[in-house]
């Protein structure tokens, strides 16, 4: 079963439910479904139920902050009376945002998420205000521990979790650490021991 | 008590010592270590204890997981900055005499975690340490190498004099304050009377 | 009869016992005496909060030990004191059974089967079995 | 479960504590002596491998994943080489992969005996299976001394294939080993699986339903004591595991002492596939020759690759932007998740139990933590 045919039979069992496939560009070609962070919830429990993918191996999250994509674009500008076209530099703001990324295998039906993960994928508002995402932990339990160390160290909220706590770091600490503009405290040895 | 008159009396059979030296043999060679493990070198540590490394040599074998009967911490693996005010706190509830061995690159410096966010660049930032065993793990016959390093230490100890050791000078402390968790790391960040940072030193 | 013969004088039938004893406390007291002399002379005694804290596997002990158990510990200590102090009855019975009249044997029969009818009423009242 | 007036008393097994195999804390309500609540409590051994993957290497990040799992540091390897490899699109030669499979069989033999003996020893045998299962493990870990340098952190595997031959007296000390491995464990079979205190104690104890297995993604030894049929060896067959004829042992009640026969019984299955990969090992070369080491630069993509190592489904997700560097690397630790069912398993069991279901499920905090 390939992966449009699951997107197909999850926009037939979800009705209007926002799917759309990320191609992967490695050798693995293991293309994932992003799927609108509304009906998560419902989309999962299809997958489980429907198509039988009860096994959720992996959930984790990635930090993917504003970047700027700078690409060259051929203009056609007038130029004191000529005509001619001029490369411009454009610098695009893409805003950033967390993703969770869930790998889902079949234990029970092998001709789906046999051997290749099901990549499903959701992203966040944004990196800052708007970080909440459905929690799947009411459908696959092996998410609860992933899930909870995503809030601790990406700061990714989960509404529906059973018992979302810090799962590494200590209750009073306050950074999330895995982000990429984490900024560790001045402990003085990092300088010297030249970290970066 | 010179060397040469023990010597030419034990030729004789005649057994003389001083009432230090009997202590501290005695004391040296039942160092009881607490059951203490944290991460690969406690897997080591645990292979020195096993048959073919045989601790009980050295009259360790007995390992205690209260510190109340243990006198010996060995620091094995790497130590967290939230599990760094557990460690000081045990090193606080175990009676004097106690020693510290620092086992393996990660209690001695952070190791090859140095730079993680979550870990402490070496205990002896809030515990003095006695035997330092470089390795990573430092393999089981440095560990005993340790400890025969630490019953040299110990039998060096006078019981009078000012070169008494810790446990037998009052001023001295038995206890060393237990840091908590701040916001971004543990408040304080060492404790200055005991760690003296080498870099910093160096740098004047 | 003249001088009676040099036998020993008969000392107190309990003198050994006693020298044993005595022998036997010197023998523990020693080392402790010499233990508490060392540490007064030596080793200086160092309390503090954190050494004497509680010992909760490097945690602040949190909670109190000193709470309500379950009713049923208390019921299996008892039953178990009762005829645990009741073998210890028998302990002389069972040593001097072969010299015993039919009397005492009696006697003996009236007190264990005592003990067993009020097991056999334990049992039924259902304090032997776990938890109920 | 009505309780009677008895106050809930509450204690932590915590950081240092000799049941718990390393730094990790549960908090424990308790009725009596009976198990209320379970609160495991993890983090105290959180050495920031990922943050540190992410500053370093592909490369680099080889010596680290030795000290994941740091009973099995050949099967760690192999996790992420296989990860990376996906990522990279790389092939193994004959030889390397069949290397692979001896050393990863060799760790699967050192892990599940040492289980064992921490087993009985949680079970308050102090000592001395844990003696007998040590004792095969020196021999394993000189095997592996012999072949890498280090016993414990091997730090052996390379994208497309391993870093040093083996020589043929390396093999002939397998498979000398593997022969004598079979009357260790008669020896230990012998002495544990019809004692009685070891059946009192574990059967019955800490059972794990499949439905609930699968669901909270339970893997390796604890799933196939449940009955469910999960070995990645046979449903991946990544390297080439589908040369060799073995069997996959599967529990049905799912409680302990299933827990421990599933060790024993693969270790026994184990034993096969050494026998077979070292009798037919092909001479050749052992490194893929375009594999780059140094400057590898995988294209921009992710890739998920998983293994079966000793502890469960050990995965490695990596995410690639072009650069010498991982963008994201991230470890899916079976031993952490095979936790997200302890409290289930230890509900109404004895604080005793407890100790003991822990030990079943064989976790080791450098992974749990990462």
């Amino acid at each position: 079963m390939t992966l449009e045919e699951i997107k197909t039979r999850l926009q037939t069992g979800v009705p209007g439910c926002r799917v759309e496939i990320v191609v992967n560009g490695s050798p693995s070609a293991q293309n994932s479904l992003l799927i609108d962070r509304r009906d998560g919830l419902a989309a999962a429990r299809f997958l489980r139920d429907d198509i039988q993918l009860d096994f959720c191996s992996n959930a984790t999250a990635v930090d993917w902050p504003d970047r700027e994509k700078t690409d060259k674009v051929k203009t056609r500008q007038v130029v004191d009376g000529v005509e001619k076209e001029i490369e411009q530099t454009v610098k695009t703001r893409i805003p950033g945002y967390l993703e969770m990324v869930y790998h889902l295998f079949s234990i029970t039906n092998r001709e789906v998420g046999n051997q290749e993960p099901v990549v499903l994928r959701m992203r966040t508002g944004n990196r800052t205000d708007d970080v909440t995402l459905p929690s799947l932990t009411p459908v696959w339990r092996s998410a609860e521990f992933q899930e909870r160390e995503a809030y601790d160290l990406f700061g990714v909220e989960f509404e529906g979790h059973p018992d979302l706590r810090r799962i590494l770091m200590w209750e009073g600490f306050t950074d999330h650490p895995m982000r990429k503009d984490y900024v560790p405290p001045p402990d003085d040895e990092r300088e010297i021991s030249g970290g970066q | 008590m010179d060397q040469d008159l023990k010597t030419e009396l034990s030729k004789h059979g005649i057994f003389a010592t001083t009432f230090e030296e009997l202590y501290n043999w005695g004391r040296k060679n039942s160092v009881w270590p607490l059951t203490f493990g944290l991460a690969c070198c406690a897997i080591e540590m645990i292979a020195t204890t096993m048959a073919r490394y045989d601790l009980a040599r050295f009259g360790a074998e007995v390992f205690r997981p209260s510190p109340r009967q243990a006198d010996l911490m060995i620091v094995s693996g790497t130590v967290t900055k939230k599990m760094a005010p557990q460690v000081v706190r045990l090193y606080n509830q175990m009676p004097e005499p106690k020693y510290v061995i620092a086992m393996g690159a990660c209690a001695i410096s952070g190791g090859p975690f140095r730079d993680g966010y979550n870990v402490l660049k070496g205990i002896d930032r809030y515990i003095p340490v006695d035997v330092h065993i470089p390795g990573c793990p430092p393999r089981p016959e440095a560990l005993i190498h340790a400890f025969m390093a630490l019953q040299d230490k110990i039998s060096a100890q006078h019981l009078t004099g000012e070169s008494r050791p810790r446990h037998l000078k009052a001023e001295l402390p038995s206890e060393f304050p237990v840091p908590d968790f701040g916001e971004h790391g543990l408040e304080p960040a060492q404790n200055d009377e005991i760690f003296h940072n080498p870099l910093k030193v160096l740098q004047g | 009869m003249g001088k009676s013969l040099p036998i020993a004088p008969v000392e107190h039938p309990w003198a050994t016992i006693v020298a044993l004893l005595v022998a036997a406390f010197v023998f523990g007291g020693i080392p402790l005496s010499l233990a508490w002399v060392w540490a007064r002379l030596f080793s200086p005694p160092k309390p503090g909060v954190q050494k004497n804290a509680i010992y909760e596997c490097g945690l602040e002990a949190k909670g109190d030990a000193w709470i309500q158990l379950n009713v049923s510990y208390y019921l299996y200590a008892i039953v178990f004191l009762i005829f645990d102090v009741e073998a210890v009855f028998l302990l002389p019975f069972a040593a001097a059974y072969s010299g015993l009249s039919l009397g005492a044997c009696l006697a003996m029969l009236v007190f264990l089967l005592l003990l067993v009818e009020g097991l056999i009423w334990a049992s039924q009242k259902g304090v032997l079995t776990w938890g109920s | 479960m009505e309780y009677e007036q008895g106050e809930i008393m509450e204690i932590s097994m915590g950081p240092q504590h000799p049941s718990t195999h390393g730094v990790f804390r549960m908090d424990v309500r308790l009725d009596g002596e009976r198990v209320v609540r379970l609160k495991p409590v993890f983090g105290y051994l959180h050495r920031n491998h990922e943050k540190l993957a992410e500053a370093g290497s592909y490369l680099a990040s080889i010596p680290y994943t030795d000290r994941l799992d740091y009973l099995c540091s050949m099967t760690n390897n192999w996790g992420y080489a296989l990860a990376v490899e996906k990522l990279a699109g790389l092939a193994v030669p004959e030889r390397a992969e069949y290397i692979r499979v001896i050393v990863a069989e060799l760790t699967r033999l050192q892990n599940h005996a040492g289980m064992v003996g921490f087993l009985l020893q949680d079970m308050g045998a102090s000592g001395t299976p844990l003696m007998y299962a040590f004792r095969e493990r020196e021999r394993v870990l000189d095997l592996f001394e012999t072949l890498s340098g280090a016993r414990m952190m091997c730090n052996y595997m390379r994208f497309g294939g391993v870093r040093v031959d083996c020589s043929e007296e390396w093999l002939n000390q397998a498979r000398k080993l593997t022969g004598g491995f079979n009357g260790f464990l008669d020896e230990f079979e012998q002495m544990l699986t019809s004692n009685e205190i070891l059946m009192a104690r574990t059967q019955g104890v800490g059972v794990l339903p499949p439905e609930l297995a699968i669901n909270a993604g339970v893997t390796g030894p604890g799933l196939r004591a449940s009955g469910v049929n999960y070995d990645l060896r046979k449903v991946d067959r990544y390297g080439i595991y589908d040369r060799f004829q073995f069997r996959v042992p599967l529990g049905d009640h799912g409680d302990v002492f299933d827990r421990y026969m599933m060790r024993v019984l693969e270790l026994r299955e184990t034993l096969k596939i050494l026998e077979q990969a070292l009798r037919d090992i092909p001479p050749g070369p052992i490194m893929d020759p375009k594999a780059k080491l140094r400057g590898l630069r995988p294209k921009v993509g992710e890739a998920y690759g998983r293994i079966e190592s000793p502890k469960g489904e050990l995965g490695f997700y990596l995410i690639s932007d072009g650069t010498p560097n991982p963008y994201r690397y991230r470890v899916r630790p079976p031993s952490l998740i095979n936790l997200t069912v302890l409290e289930d398993m230890c509900l109404g069991h004895n604080i005793a139990d407890v100790v003991v279901i822990l030990g079943s499920i064989d976790i080791v905090m450098g992974e749990v933590d990462r």
